[in-house]
């Protein structure tokens, strides 16, 4: 655990992450034939809001400023336990992939705590549709995630990269496969993205994330909608490193080699915002009650997946 | 003196404690005042020196060498009233002993509130015999003496349950609660009657890996009688239906204490009789205790969903834990046909670190719901809501302990599970036939049960604690007295040390484990001197909730330093919630209990078949409705599909049989004569 | 006409003397109603003329297979009448409304409440129907809502995600329009009729300025009628392709949203070609409008024409090819044929339930004497049905423009207008893109307006959406909403 | 595949967002006319053909002062510039409409022939809204048509959202208010409430006539005249409804991103 290797890790989550959400959002306006907002506009909300003013609800207890704090917290320390340029992750001592699960899922709690703290009826809406619908995903997403560290026998990040690093042949792994389509539609659901949730609605009572957050206000809501898309970026890294760990520099690599591991990290990282880009502007959004149907879907692939291990062993 | 003494003389002083609090508590029965003191000081006294007692043995290793001591002379042939603090039965003393404890405090506060209308003693006397009822059957070394604890046990609880025996609802309840604990208590006596057959004595030395002599018919037949007597007490789901009906109804320091350790002592028997009695177990043990775990631990979630009233939710919530915990025994049991000590214990750790974990934060949930029921007069929490201002530090524990039972990092539901996952995924590896699928597949599962788990506790406390008080009971509540609070700050304080330094509470385990399955884990599993909590196999994954806390603290500069860099200058205002512009919320626009869980309950409407009516009433025309009343229920499929037909059988059956006591002498002359006639042919 | 009826027979856009409109009291006018409405006839516009310190009541029905409109009135009562709501709901919301501004109380309305007046409480406060159960919470979405659109207070009562009731609370764009007009037209008039809602401000203007040209006993220049039938058609347009490409916009499917949107301010420039202003202001005025269009102003209005037609063929096409939009607007939001014929629903949103109601066919006034549009029906009664009705009606309106903007009749489009007749009745509807705009106008002894009473289409549409939404999840009520897309400002008034 | 045929026609039809303010303003429709110009020079002595003829009584002359015409309360209909017998009412065609205080919209006066433009932000509010300036509608009256030309804005076409601006939702997300209505009595607690929700620092942009003046129901008991009468309005953008551009030019005027776009792009 080498304190410099953290904290360069701890600057590229905080201001790549804004960054990846801010080129998703450009991406999907272009393919709406409109020039859209700078992919850097989100770092100029951040700054916006920080310096802005808060209004807290009187009906609100000391949960609701606690929450953004966890939130935000929990998200960056999960982004210091993913490999994200470098293979063993600065803290993957401390956490594999079942810790950095249980870290998110301790975000989300506070931020459902968060949303029915005001006594609005939009954020127990909000909170209501979130718990339930990261319960359908969890175990879909844990068999992902056992599927590979079954493979690795281990839970530890690295080792599960290291471990499809090392066998070339195993990147078309049909269990790899099935596991990164069932881990995809999981990402689609964890960040709230079109077939699941519009982040762009205006609709109050359509929303599922944005839902929580409509009686955040100043830094309060730029804590938030950081620690989202450092959420964000944690899972696409999670998707990215473990099931595609090319160019990932190796424990004791020169400076050369990280060099062309984050530009192959930043290459796979823009592969993956295209391909949301392009399943958010095909699709419509699905009726409330039809996801729970996207998500086993996603269980039977995971299971498919772990089937599939031994079969090509 | 050597460590054997002064442990065994600890613990006679722990049961004397007890025996003085049942004879203070009855004697002082008309200054309740004194009664409450004598009866629940007695019982905190005896849980400390069981707790130092227990603590002692184990962290000494002495547990494995230790010889059984007769507590009094026994009169009677086969009959011999020894208590032996073998590990096992240190383990759970320990368990129990550190509840009594913060109970016995909690109550010193919770049982105010029966002055005047109910009979503090009484309820102080019952408390203090549970307490001594369960630290025997703990450390019974006999299977008579094993068997008169139980019934002790079982006894003081029905007292206990039926405590406020005004409601006809806790009646009924008591009653079903007897009903089922007999049925167990059946199957336990003839387990113990076919194993006296295989070994020839009662002592349970005698007992020891007495599975390889009997007979497989025999043996599987003694598992199965054991599992349903154990099964019944300890919840597991198709037996379970007492657990959801006792546990609101008895007083909450009860239920407490009944969630927390009265349910453990099922596991308790099941580790005794799988690991300790029948030797190396056939595959299928190990199949069924782990599918009726996963069983046990998805539906007790999603029943705890469907709940708005808070201590049934949180019975609920005992079932599922409990299928957490036979979930780890299953793996273990399945390990050790396999021939993989290591893992087995790995297993059974987990295992029984999650029995203390729940013991532990369960034991803290009731507590608080009882200090809510304390200040609010009822359980409903469609009427609470908005006590975070009105009881901040039971607010406080009540969130320690939702976060500790959603399995969140850094609490100790987080870290038993996480030991669950790893025995779970590295037992993929054991076998190569296709059972190895239900390792990950169950794994699953225990994910899904986390995510439900941690959606019904966000409606709990959300619903409970946060927003607008929904009725004026909620509005006029005021925080708990102090005893009260202690007795949740202790629990608090070992829900935090559980989960930060497991690594300590490895060590304990090690003479378990040594007795059981003959391994020791505790140095493998530990890294960097104790920080670090490893899977066992090298490379194989590792936690650090330790590490995970000091981090969550040394990233706190990070917003820190963005408040300081642009948010120095903004204020805040307080102002109403943002209601679109109306003319102001009322607590009836917040999101009741029922409704937050109602998409789980149309995702799961094959399991739940929700049934609900409407009725709509018009003058003229439906356009214009008058009065729309709306109700929906959710089927309670065990007692319909099961019990109740169950029940119809039993009461037809007993109707026909009535006809032999037809009341003529004659009759009964002739059923004596054909007995004995068929006892001497069956002599020869 | 091919049966008899006690009331006067009045075809649209004409005008009647006060003193021929046939006179019952109170209880015979009301059976007299009743009667022709269990015939299945329509209620275009119920209101109270004061008359003194009385009240008199007076009906205009629509016999549409008659193909004309027919007119009565009370004898001068005060104090209460007998509510018609028991037995026909149609007439629900004129009876509140007749309480709320002359305060004759309807006896045994099952539901008297405010229509738009704030009386003392404000619109969305009070008795709001309440659903018992436990487990019940309310939503309210409240006058402010999240994204641009007008205020209007939504109380829903739920389980969970169903919505069980919905009760709709409106009166906040109250400007108090008809007050105004008493003692009319003034100079700002004009201005009014085109802002009661401005996204149908030629369908209002058209029927303000056929109102008057009926008290004033002419009519206005072939082809000013010619070029108001043109505006009214490319308003109905770049409503109707806004409203795809919201409904898009709502199941967030990206493609059509954003082209739709795109398209509709198109259509709206070619208004601005005629007159100026994007929404038609200044294009229709009593007697004739004062613009013309020359020819080649037309033929390149035309080609614009063609290439925005043909962009929004492809937007929807990709909006009825997307399989996830369909599963979305299926089965959502549904209304029977019978409840939309119970309540009286008007417009697309009655075409979507199979009802055949369109003024341009039933009622033909002014230019659409002389060339017809076929009406556009779909049977369902759910959104995807409205979605294709106003698909339908985007496709028949372009072949109608493209018919008319070739024969162009010639001739001026402007007229002096004459003095009002006194004492006459007049009555004007017009198939604005939300459903049938009725106006009806009194004049007094000095030729002054004594009486104007404006209906609104979304006044018959709000009770449909209310019910649409029993039995929906709570999700869907945007989508059914934007279906539905009624006017606040135009219920307000 | 339908995903494929979207995409390949998207990606062929290229941006369609305008080049506006970097590129040249879109024309506005021609017999739109824009704004006015006063000469009271040119009125004869006692000619008041053009306050006979206007609607809302924009056009006043008081007996002893020179002609004067308050474009807050005009709707633009151009009946006094046709009743002008001497041309000293004349429409300009400029689209930029947008002032910062109500007193800049009157004309007649002697310097104040045409209305004087809208400057930018006082500088801490410019610094802290030019690149991110999020706004919350209220429609309070009116007739929805400020609301479709302000929702046009967001269309591919006009794109406001690459100058940073952005209608949210819930006002807490707000730094600033978009009125549009002239505030009838029933919305005016809604609208308070809206504006108390908003944290500072806030702006107030009253959009169209009746936001300014009350439009053409001025002086009816039913309304306020206004949004000015309740709350503190930083921008007025007159017309009956604006025109897009001229909202779009009002707004980025307000922010400054109007002359140094000139200089880069965006």
């Amino acid at each position: 655990m080498n304190l410099p290797a953290l904290v360069l890790q701890l600057l590229l989550l905080l201001l790549l992450a804004p960054l990846v959400s801010g080129v998703i959002k450009n991406w999907k306006a272009k393919l709406q034939n409109r020039r859209g907002p700078r992919p850097w506009q989100v770092y100029f909300d951040l700054a916006k809001f920080l310096r802005k003013d808060m209004v807290i609800s009187e009906h609100t207890s000391w949960v609701f400023g606690f929450a953004p704090y966890v939130v935000f917290l929990s998200a960056l320390l999960t982004g210091l336990m993913v490999p994200m340029v470098h293979l063993p992750a600065p803290l993957s001592l401390f956490g594999g992939v079942l810790a950095v699960v249980g870290l998110l899922a301790l975000g989300r709690f506070f931020l459902a705590l968060g949303g029915l703290d005001p006594a609005s009826a939009f954020g127990g809406m909000g909170s209501s549709r979130e718990m339930t619908l990261s319960a359908i995903a969890e175990p879909a997403l844990m068999l992902a995630i056992f599927t590979v560290a079954i493979t690795a026998k281990s839970t530890d990040l690295s080792q599960m990269a290291l471990s499809t690093q090392s066998a070339t042949w195993k990147l078309l792994n049909p269990a790899h496969v099935l596991a990164f389509a069932a881990m995809f539609v999981v990402l689609l659901a964890e960040t709230g993205r079109i077939p699941v949730d519009n982040p762009a609605t205006h609709l109050e009572l359509t929303m599922i994330h944005e839902a929580m957050l409509l009686e955040y206000s100043g830094r309060h809501l730029a804590f938030m909608e950081w620690g989202a898309s450092v959420k964000q970026l944690v899972l696409m890294t999670l998707l990215l490193n473990v099931f595609f760990p090319i160019g990932l520099a190796g424990p004791g690599a020169g400076a050369a080699a990280l060099g062309i591991s984050l530009l192959a990290y930043l290459a796979k990282l823009l592969a993956l915002s295209a391909a949301v880009v392009v399943v958010e502007t095909t699709n419509a959004k699905l009726r409330l009650f039809r996801v729970p149907d996207l998500l086993s879907a996603a269980f039977v692939l995971a299971t498919l997946a772990l089937l599939s291990t031994f079969l090509f062993h | 003196m050597n460590m054997n003494d002064f442990s065994a003389t600890l613990l006679t002083c722990a049961l004397g404690a007890y025996v003085a609090g049942i004879v203070g508590a009855l004697l002082f029965q008309r200054a309740e005042k004194l009664a409450n003191g004598v009866g629940f000081g007695l019982a905190a006294a005896g849980g400390v020196c069981g707790i130092f007692a227990c603590a002692s043995s184990l962290a000494t290793g002495a547990a494995t060498a230790s010889q059984s001591f007769a507590l009094f002379p026994s009169l009677i042939p086969y009959v011999r009233f020894g208590l032996r603090a073998d590990a096992l039965g240190c383990f759970f003393g320990m368990v129990v002993s550190l509840l009594g404890v913060a109970l016995s405090i909690y109550s010193l506060g919770y049982v105010r509130g029966y002055y005047g209308h109910k009979n503090a003693g009484v309820l102080g006397a019952f408390f203090n015999l549970l307490l001594l009822a369960t630290t025997l059957v703990f450390l019974a070394d006999n299977a008579f003496f094993f068997l008169i604890a139980w019934e002790l046990m079982a006894l003081s609880a029905y007292c206990l349950v039926s405590f406020e025996h005004e409601h006809a609802e806790t009646r009924n309840a008591g009653v079903l609660f007897f009903i089922m604990s007999h049925l167990g208590t059946g199957c336990l006596i003839l387990g113990f009657l076919l194993l006296f057959q295989a070994s020839g004595s009662y002592g349970f030395e005698g007992f020891h890996a007495l599975g390889d002599k009997m007979p497989a018919a025999r043996r599987n037949v003694v598992f199965l009688l054991f599992l349903i007597g154990f099964g019944v007490k300890a919840g597991m789901v198709p037996l379970h239906i007492w657990l959801p009906a006792a546990h609101p109804v008895a007083p909450s320091n009860v239920s407490a204490l009944m969630s927390g350790v009265l349910i453990k002592t099922g596991i308790y028997g099941l580790a005794r009789v799988c690991f300790d009695f029948l030797g190396t177990p056939p595959n299928w043990w190990g199949v069924t205790v782990l599918t009726l775990g996963t069983i046990s631990a998805v539906l007790g979630v999603l029943y705890a969903l469907m709940e708005h009233d808070l201590k049934r939710l949180l019975a609920y919530h005992s079932i599922e834990n409990i299928g957490i915990i036979l979930m780890g025994l299953g793996a273990a049991l399945m390990f050790l046909h396999s021939g993989h000590p290591v893992l087995a214990s790995l297993a059974l750790i987990a295992g029984l670190y999650h029995t203390l974990n729940h013991a532990v934060f369960k034991a803290l949930l009731f507590l608080g719901a009882g200090a809510v029921l304390h200040a609010t007069h009822t359980r409903n929490m469609e009427d609470l809501g908005g006590l975070a201002k009105r009881m901040r530090w039971t607010t406080l524990c009540f969130l320690v302990g939702a976060v500790a039972i959603s399995a969140l990092p850094p609490l100790n539901g987080f870290v038993s599970e996480w030991l669950t996952y790893q025995s779970l995924l590295q037992g993929f590896g054991t076998t190569t036939s296709l059972i190895r699928l239900m390792f990950p597949l169950s794994g699953a599962m225990l994910a899904l049960t986390g995510a439900l788990a941690a959606a019904c506790f966000v409606k709990a406390f959300g619903v409970t604690f946060l927003g607008q008080p929904r009725g004026d009971h909620a509005r006029q509540a005021r925080e708990v007295p102090f005893p009260m609070l202690l007795g949740q700050g202790i629990l608090v304080a070992a829900c935090v040390f559980l989960g930060l330094f497991p690594t300590v509470f490895l060590k304990l385990f090690d003479p378990l484990t040594r007795q059981l399955t003959g391994q020791q884990l505790s140095q493998q599993l530990t890294m960097a001197d104790g920080l670090v909590l490893s899977g066992g196999p090298a490379q194989g994954g590792t936690v650090s909730t330790p590490g995970i806390a000091l981090m969550l603290l040394c990233l706190l500069p990070v917003p820190l330093t963005l408040w300081a860099l642009f948010a120095r200058r903004a204020g805040t205002r307080i102002g109403p919630t943002w209601d679109c512009g109306q003319r102001g919320l009322t607590p009836q626009m917040q999101y009741t209990a029922t409704g937050f869980s109602k998409p789980l309950r149309m995702i799961f409407k094959a399991l739940f078949r929700p049934r609900r009516e409407v009725q709509r009433e018009y003058d003229f025309s439906p356009y214009f409705t008058t009065t729309l009343r709306f109700e929906s229920h959710v089927e309670e499929v065990f007692q319909t599909r099961i019990y109740r037909p169950l029940r119809w059988l039993v009461l037809r059956a007993s109707r026909r049989l009535r006809a032999l006591q037809a009341g003529s002498l004659q009759a009964y002359l002739i059923y004596i004569f054909v007995t004995l006639l068929a006892l001497l042919l069956f002599a020869l | 006409m091919n049966r008899t009826t006690p009331f006067a027979l009045l075809t649209n856009g004409t005008a009647l003397p006060w003193a021929d409109v046939p006179e019952w009291p109170l209880p015979e006018f009301l059976r007299h109603v009743g009667a022709e409405l269990d015939r299945g006839e329509r209620l275009n516009s119920l209101f109270g003329v004061p008359e003194g310190g009385a009240l008199r009541l007076v009906a205009v029905l629509a016999f549409d297979a008659g193909n004309t409109l027919v007119v009565g009135r009370s004898r001068p009562f005060s104090g209460s009448f007998p509510s018609l709501t028991a037995t026909h709901s149609q007439a629900h919301l004129f009876e509140r409304e007749i309480w709320e501004q002359h305060g004759a109380v309807p006896e045994n309305h099952p539901w008297l409440k405010a229509v738009r007046k704030d009386h003392g409480a404000g619109p969305a406060v009070g008795d709001f129907f309440r659903v018992d159960g436990r487990e019940i919470h309310e939503v309210a979405v409240g006058p402010v809502h999240a994204g641009i659109i007008e205020p209007g207070h939504f109380r829903f009562q739920c389980a969970g995600e169903e919505v069980l009731h919905l009760e709709i609370a409106l009166g906040f764009q109250h400007r108090g329009i008809e007050e105004a007009l008493a003692g009319g037209p003034h100079r700002a008039t004009i201005y009014q009729m085109e802002t009661v809602a401005g996204d149908t401000t030629i369908a209002h203007a058209t029927a303000y300025a056929s109102t008057l040209e009926a008290l004033a006993g002419t009519e206005a220049p072939l082809r000013a009628q010619w070029l108001r039938a043109i505006a009214l058609e490319l308003e109905r347009l770049a409503n109707h392709t806004g409203d795809l490409g919201a409904l898009a916009g709502d199941v967030a499917f990206l493609p059509t949203a954003s082209a739709c949107g795109k398209i509709r301010g198109d259509f709206l420039n070619l208004t601005a070609m005629l007159c100026g202003n994007r929404f038609g202001r200044g294009l229709v005025r009593p007697g004739g409008g004062p613009h013309d269009g020359g020819t080649e102003r037309l033929g390149k209005l035309r080609e614009r024409l063609e290439t925005s037609l043909a962009e929004v063929q492809q937007a929807a096409v990709w909006l009825w090819d997307a399989a996830s939009v369909r599963t979305r607007f299926e089965h959502t939001g549904h209304l029977h044929r019978k409840q939309a014929t119970e309540i009286g629903l008007v417009g697309p949103a009655a075409r979507a339930c199979g009802l055949v109601r369109d003024v341009r066919f039933d009622h033909p006034a002014g230019w659409f004497r002389f060339a017809q549009v076929p009406v556009s029906v779909w049977p369902d009664g759910d959104v995807f049905a409205r979605a294709r009705v106003r698909w339908l009606e985007i496709q028949r309106s372009g072949e109608f423009l493209r018919e008319q903007l070739d024969a162009a009749p010639d001739g001026e489009t402007r007229s002096p207008l004459p003095p009002l007749a006194p004492d006459t009745l007049a009555v004007a509807l017009v198939e604005g893109w939300r459903g049938e705009v009725c106006h009806a106008a009194l004049t007094g002894a000095d030729g002054r307006l004594r009486r104007y009473k404006i209906t609104d289409p979304s006044f018959h549409n709000w009770t449909g959406l209310a019910l649409a939404l029993r039995g929906q999840a709570i999700s869907d009520f945007p989508l059914c909403n934007k279906s539905f897309n009624l006017s606040y400002c135009g219920f307000d008034l | 595949m339908f995903v494929h045929d979207t995409l390949l026609n998207r990606l062929k039809r290229g941006c369609a967002t305008m080049a506006y303010p970097a590129g040249p303003a879109p024309a506005l429709p021609e017999r739109h006319g824009g704004a006015l110009r006063v000469e009271a020079a040119k009125c004869q002595a006692d000619c008041a053909a053009c306050v006979a003829v206007c609607p809302t009584e924009a056009v006043t002359r008081p007996p002893d002062r020179r002609v004067a015409l308050d474009l807050g309360r005009c709707l633009f209909c151009a009946e006094c510039v046709k009743a002008c017998p001497t041309g000293a009412i004349t429409q300009t065609g400029d689209h930029r409409l947008a002032v910062r205080r109500r007193e800049d919209l009157v004309l007649g006066e002697a310097g104040n022939e045409q209305l004087r433009l809208a400057g930018v932000l006082d500088e801490k509010l410019r610094r802290l809204f030019r690149r991110s300036l999020k706004l919350r509608q209220v429609s309070a009256g009116g007739c929805n048509a400020c609301e479709a030309d302000t929702n046009v804005l967001g269309t591919i076409g006009w794109d406001l959202g690459r100058f940073g601006i952005q209608f949210v939702a819930s006002p807490r997300h707000a730094d600033g208010l978009l009125i549009t209505g002239p505030v009838s009595k029933n919305m005016e607690l809604a609208l308070q409430k809206t504006y108390a929700a908003v944290p500072e620092p806030r702006i107030v942009i009253a959009v169209g006539a009746c936001a300014i003046a009350g439009g053409p129901f001025v002086g009816h008991p039913q309304v306020h005249n206004g949004a000015g009468v309740l709350l503190p309005v930083d921008l007025f953008i007159p017309g009956c409804p604006p025109h897009p551009l001229t909202i779009l030019d009002g707004l980025i005027r307000l922010l400054g991103r109007l002359e140094e776009s000139g200089r880069k792009t965006g």
